[in-house]
């Protein structure tokens, strides 16, 4: 539940719909905009733009993610192929056919968009855990053709992908490419937000919640399934043909079966079913990322006679350890620690 | 009489389930703007008997027809669309939603957007929650749930779920409202408010009702009519007064030779 | 209910505070340790310690720092201390990348970074060319090298492999009058199918050698009777492909259940270690060669004392071949930074300047250890040799030099 | 061809079926999905290379040595792990065990780094003639082994008292618990058992691949298709989908590949996956649950 300052009163509907209530949301919205956009860029270097960059990427496609699995309900352990075939797809198309990026974004979209129906339609007689499974059977088979693509995907060969251009100006530095990424995930986030608001966000729950008592109440349980993962796989185009474009050169090596169950997983860690939720995993998925890759020299440096296998050993072990432990400490998620903090500012200084 | 007066009109209904005959040759009519109440003891097919109406369970043998329309084949969400809603036995809401939320997924059909317009939440969509914002504020009026209206309805109580749950089912608008045992686990105070609901449900709104209900207080109260189920078949069918007097129910509810 | 959570809070806050003191506390020490009056030059090694290459690349590690340990013993770099970063990609681009921009971001840049896997590097082609620090390779594929970029491949590519493989077999191997039949039979990945280019078969053809089978075995097969029985069904003469050794002894085990062992020479890229393919399947490796880049244990350990004298002083347990293979791309390394010292002075030594080195870098053998590596502004693959190796008897044995043919797209060796 | 090709995927399949029943066990048991089972696997076999050939210890004493690594494995699983996310969201649960697969394989990189270790060949290498199929003894002594470890496996829980209470307890957690069963104690349970399998199926594995981590967590993660394909909670569901998915192996690499052009042999189990669940949503031997409300 939202909980407000006092002599917060909503007069219309409008207004108690809207996310944006007082002057001091507005305001801090607005610095935080204002920090992702000018503050963060202006002194940050090309180190930290470029984790943000990942991190701006992983956000579009782990709410793709969130939208099925954590509102929808239905596990999908291919997501990751999913990405790859946006990036395929935009790749292919500027690489092949020199289409330019305003082109192939919204054509990654829609590919990975009728990937996702197709991916979807079993969903209408698979059910549960097993549907999971069904996404990575698609895992397989989307990695073997872009394998064994030929010339189109130059399966093994590695597919180069020029950067952006956008009005002329070639979005080829960290610095450039990042106000392109933050655009897109925020306004990813924003839709995101929209959607879940709506009847189809409602639709989605009341599927993952209760997926009979939603068909007696009207709803087609089985539009709603592929329509959730037709915008899953559309977040996840999206985030694939950014990635193209950003990575200048795509092998199938890039698109590993670990790396969707990380995003399952971090999405967890995060909060399932919350569009913040989603947010807190990117971060936190590329964060320790960094961190264990810190970690590793560091401890060999302090600790001379480990070995550097034995290290990358121990930074995994402890990449492990450090989920395991979000997950008992907290097991619904940075989120839900974040909405404690935050309504315990809210009603701050009294405790209740 | 002609089909037209009937809302509902089930003919033959047979189910079974492996081998056990759950609903024998059921025949049934609900009449327009009736509160009609389906008893029988424990295991009677009474929520069988719903769940075949309603679309969930499909029926070996007969056919159902509404307003004259048949349905017999027809999937479940669309027998919705039609206007039959249904209020469970147990808690089935929506635990992850709001209470207000809940009831705006049960109006889901008078919602009309597209995905596009919902993503920018603008013009269409917009308009389109603000207008079942309204309809659904009436209901939580109604049902003097206001206080719950931004609780996760996991959190609540039982007996404010059971009122959630019927106002999720007025959400949409029923022309036909099954109601499952919605008094089931109740207190006497909360029996009383549940049966004031469905009384100025089926009178104001002139909705058709069909009770399934064990407290037979209550059902000699409020019944037009009255349906008894036993081992999936009917066995009394009339108003309060001639089905407590009926010696084959008497008989089912307390035993002994048939 | 909120005393316990105020309670828990307290707890989460000690927690964090002996964390962030015992951090803070790391950091300093680490950060006291480094000194020294010699000018510092920074060279990173990206290799995988964890995924799929662990197995193999694990030896790397002791490699890695004994390698820097002895340039800066015997003042290889004179003026100059070499510090050597280095990151765990773990087999995965998105890792490895979030390492790379790491040792980018350190201060003082890396002037060279070593990369250890083929299809990383290729992602990575584009980002060492944008940070201007160029990337020898040990691995090589056509995205790497064309068009000429900051990466720098330190073997032959594949194909050429290939075509010295099958020169080696027609001059050496093959007696009858008739031509032979190849088969392909590699795995069915990016590094197994990257010698079956267009110009390879072209090449093969020229010779006047049928292709009569295309057998692929899976990342980690479990069962590779069909593909065998395939091959033996083709009556192919020989193959090639690429392959780690654990997987091409599941087919080995295979061969010799289907009594087919001995029937077909089986020739193989570099990537297949021969000492543990032995290890593996003992005598059943006899007759197994590869077109190796580096010379036998024996034969090095004369040639270059140091990295004998450094394995056994520092009491190394990693498999010699392969620690050694880590050492001949420091070797590059650190020839190429002193190059760059020599050429602008040690306080000025970046990228730049090690790329031009790399670029003027004629008939270096990294000390022993590999063929001799050339690189000039167009060309960006190192050796045009290749060490033949196979198994006799349950040992591995050297059969010399072998001159690779240039099949890259446009090379002049490619039959026309 | 045929023939050969059945039997050796019969063969192979055989061990995936003793690996899968692992997974079967705990889904059971617990209802949690172990994601860690591959790490497990190869856990095990680093495990047994290292108290039999490292350290030489005689086959007993370093059976027993492994049993006891073993249960304090499970115990700390789940009294560490599980137990504090019992009644949270059970994809925190999946969660868990993925992580605990991380840890595991970076302590068999921490331990064991280096190439694969190979045990000493100490089955008998001959061959047999199976009509027109050739098959190793090496085979066949896996075959057996695996038979072996299935029939111990049903026994116990058909003939045993703790098997028997393990089923009830799998059905209803309440109820057991209201009966006095120690749930926590049937879990910790469930997982020996399951690393019991993922072990035997490892050590088996090893000899094909040598004690190598990557082959042998690829390998062990085959189960999760095998599982799936067969039904979760079903034992037999387990042993058929793993044989089926060694033959189907063989066979699309056998008439597929030629086709396709290579690598069939890793997908086409997926795709036959993909059509049984069409035509089977609950696997091929998994319970179809009767919906009420």
């Amino acid at each position: 539940m939202m909980k407000r300052p006092c002599g917060t009163f909503d007069q219309t509907y409008a207004q108690d719909m809207s996310y944006i209530r007082t002057p001091f949301r507005m305001g801090l919205l607005a610095v935080l905009f204002l920090l992702l956009f000018i503050g963060f860029p202006l002194y940050a270097d090309d180190y930290l733009l470029g984790i943000m960059n990942v991190i701006g990427i992983t956000v579009v496609a782990m709410l793709g993610l969130n939208i099925l699995t954590g509102y929808c309900g239905l596990i999908s352990i291919g997501h990751v192929a999913f990405v790859g075939v946006g990036a395929y797809t935009s790749a292919i198309l500027s690489n092949h056919l020199g289409w330019p990026f305003w082109a192939t974004l919204p054509s990654a979209a829609v590919v990975t968009g009728l990937m996702g129906l197709l991916v979807g339609l079993p969903a209408l007689r698979i059910k549960g855990f097993y549907i999971a499974i069904s996404t990575l059977a698609f895992h397989y088979i989307i990695i073997w053709v872009i394998l064994h693509g030929g010339n189109l995907t130059k399966g093994v060969w590695g597919l180069p992908c020029d950067s952006v251009e956008l009005f002329g100006v070639s979005l080829d530095t960290e610095r450039r490419m990042y106000y392109l990424i933050m655009v897109v995930a925020v306004t990813g986030t924003i839709l995101a937000f929209n959607l879940v608001r709506t009847k189809y966000g409602r639709a989605f729950v009341a599927i993952r919640d209760n997926d009979i008592a939603a068909e007696f109440m009207g709803l087609n349980i089985f539009r709603y399934k592929v329509l959730a993962f037709v915008i899953c796989s559309v977040y996840a185009g999206v985030a694939g043909c950014l990635y193209a474009h950003y990575l200048g050169m795509l092998t199938v090596e890039q698109f590993p079966l670990i790396d969707s169950i990380w995003y399952m997983g971090f999405l967890i860690v995060g909060g399932v079913g919350s569009i913040t939720g989603a947010v807190f995993g990117a971060f936190v998925y590329r964060l320790i990322d960094q961190v264990v890759i810190f970690l590793g020299p560091f401890i060999g440096q302090v600790f001379p006679a480990l070995s550097g296998s034995s290290v990358a050993g121990f930074t995994q072990m402890l990449f492990g350890m450090v989920i395991i432990l979000f997950l008992v400490l907290e097991p619904r998620g940075v989120n839900h620690r974040w909405q404690i903090v935050l309504s315990s500012f809210r009603l701050w200084p009294f405790p209740y | 009489m002609s089909v037209q007066e009937f809302v509902l009109s089930v003919k033959d209904l047979s189910l079974s389930f492996g081998g056990v005959l759950a609903l024998d040759s059921i025949d049934m009519d609900v009449r327009k703007g009736e509160l009609l109440a389906l008893i029988g003891p424990n295991g009677a097919g009474k929520t069988c008997l719903l769940n075949c109406i309603n679309g969930f369970y499909h029926p070996d043998r007969g056919s159902i027809h509404y307003r004259g329309r048949p349905i017999t084949g027809m999937p479940l969400f669309k027998r919705a669309h039609l206007g039959i809603a249904r209020v469970f036995q147990g808690i089935q809401l929506y635990a992850g939603l709001t209470t207000l939320d809940n009831l705006m997924a049960g109006a889901h059909y008078f919602i009309r957007h597209g995905v596009f317009s919902a993503l920018w939440f603008v013009g269409k969509a917009k308009r389109e929650e603000i207008r079942q914002r309204r309809v659904v504020e009436k209901i939580i009026d109604f049902l003097e749930i206001e206080y719950a209206r931004k609780k996760m309805v996991g959190e609540l109580p039982y007996g404010l779920q059971k009122r959630i749950d019927l106002g999720r089912a007025l959400a949409m608008e029923p022309e036909l409202l099954l109601l499952d045992e919605p008094m089931a686990g109740m207190n006497l105070e909360e029996k009383e408010d549940m049966a004031r609901f469905i009384l100025d449900i089926h009178e104001e709104r002139d909705t058709t009702v069909v009770l399934v209900e064990h407290d037979m207080g209550v059902v000699m109260d409020i019944a037009d009519r009255i349906v008894v189920l036993d081992f999936g078949k009917k066995i009394a069918e009339g108003d309060p007064e001639r089905i407590s007097k009926d010696p084959r129910v008497v008989n089912a509810y307390l035993g002994g030779e048939a | 209910m909120r005393r316990e959570s105020i309670s828990k809070e307290r707890r989460c806050a000690w927690k964090v505070a002996i964390l962030t003191v015992a951090t803070a506390f790391l950091v300093l020490s680490a950060s006291w340790a480094a000194a020294g009056d010699k000018a510092v030059v920074v060279i990173g090694h990206l290799p995988h310690f964890t995924g799929a290459y662990a197995a193999t690349q694990a030896h790397y590690a002791p490699a890695q720092d004994d390698a820097v340990e002895w340039i800066n013993r015997v003042n290889y770099i004179p003026g100059v201390e070499l510090k050597l970063i280095w990151a765990d990609g773990g087999t995965n681009p998105a890792k490895s990348l979030a390492g790379f921009k790491k040792m980018i971001a350190h201060k003082p840049k890396p002037v060279v970074i070593i990369g250890e896997s083929t299809g990383i590097g290729t992602s990575l082609v584009k980002w060492h060319a944008k940070a201007r620090v160029p990337d020898i390779e040990g691995g090589m594929s056509q995205a790497m090298i064309d068009p000429p970029s900051w990466t720098f491949c330190q073997p032959p590519p594949y194909a050429s492999q290939f075509g010295a493989w099958v020169d080696y077999y027609l001059k050496y191997i093959w007696k009858k009058k008739t031509p032979p039949k190849f088969a392909w039979l590699t795995w069915d990945n990016p590094f197994g199918r990257s010698p079956m280019t267009k110009e390879a078969e072209a090449y093969l053809k020229s010779k006047g050698i049928q292709i009569v089978a295309r057998e692929f075995i899976p990342n980690v097969p479990s069962n590779t009777a069909s593909q065998c029985m395939r091959l033996r069904e083709s009556g192919a003469d020989f193959t090639f492909g690429g392959m780690y050794p654990s997987a091409l002894s599941v087919v080995l085990k295979d061969m010799k259940k289907l009594g087919m062992l001995g029937s077909m020479t089986i020739g193989m890229s570099y990537a297949t270690n021969l000492v543990e393919l032995v290890n593996y399947v003992g005598n059943m490796a006899d007759g197994v060669y590869i077109t190796s880049i580096h010379p036998l244990v024996t034969e090095w350990e004369q040639k270059c004392p140091m990295v004998k004298e450094m394995y056994e002083r520092n009491n190394r347990k990693a498999n010699k071949w392969i620690y050694a293979n880590c050492w001949s791309k420091f070797a590059i390394a650190a020839e190429v930074v002193k190059r760059a010292v020599q050429a602008v002075g040690p306080e000025n030594v970046d990228g730049q300047a090690a790329y031009n080195a790399l670029v003027g870098l004629r008939n270096f053998d990294a000390w022993g250890i590999s063929p001799p590596i050339s690189f000039s502004q167009t060309r960006r693959v190192g050796m045009d040799s290749v060490i033949i190796q196979t198994v006799e008897n349950g040992q591995v044995v050297s059969k010399g030099f072998m001159a690779t043919p240039d099949l890259l797209p446009g090379g002049k060796d490619v039959p026309r | 061809m045929f023939s050969q090709l059945i039997v050796s995927g019969f063969l192979t399949g055989s061990v995936y079926a003793l690996m899968a029943l692992g997974i079967v066990v705990i889904y059971k048991a617990s209802s949690v999905f172990n994601f860690a089972h591959g790490s497990i696997v190869a856990f095990t076999a680093y495990l047994i290379w290292s108290f039999v050939v490292q350290l030489h210890l005689n086959p007993l004493l370093a059976g027993i040595l492994c049993l006891l690594v073993i249960g304090i494995i499970s115990f700390l699983v789940q009294r560490l792990i599980l137990y504090p996310l019992t009644g949270q969201p059970v994809l925190a649960a999946l969660m868990a065990t993925l992580a605990l697969g991380e840890v595991v394989s970076g302590f068999v990189t921490l331990m064991w780094p280096g190439p694969a270790r190979t045990y000493p060949d100490f089955l008998p290498s001959g061959l047999i003639r199976l009509g027109p199929a050739t098959i190793t003894l090496g085979e066949i002594v896996n075959f057996v082994v695996c038979t072996l470890a299935f029939g111990a496996f049903v026994l116990f829980f058909q003939k045993s008292r703790l098997g028997l209470t393990m089923r009830g307890t799998a059905e209803d957690h309440q109820l057991a618990r209201s009966e006095g069963v120690r749930v926590n104690r049937i879990f910790i349970l469930a997982w020996f058992i399951a690393i019991l399998m993922a072990g035997i199926g490892g050590f088996l594995m090893a000899f094909m691949h040598g004690v190598n981590q990557e082959p042998l967590i690829s390998l062990g993660m085959k189960s999760l298709a095998v599982v799936i394909l067969g039904g979760m909670e079903s034992i037999s569901g387990a042993v058929i989908g793993g044989l089926a998915i060694g033959v189907l192996e063989a066979l699309g690499a056998g008439y597929l590949d030629p086709i396709f052009g290579g690598g069939v042999e890793e997908v086409f189990p997926f795709v036959i996956l993909l059509v049984v669940l069409m035509i089977r949503p609950y696997g091929l031997f998994g319970y179809e649950r009767i919906e009420r409300v």
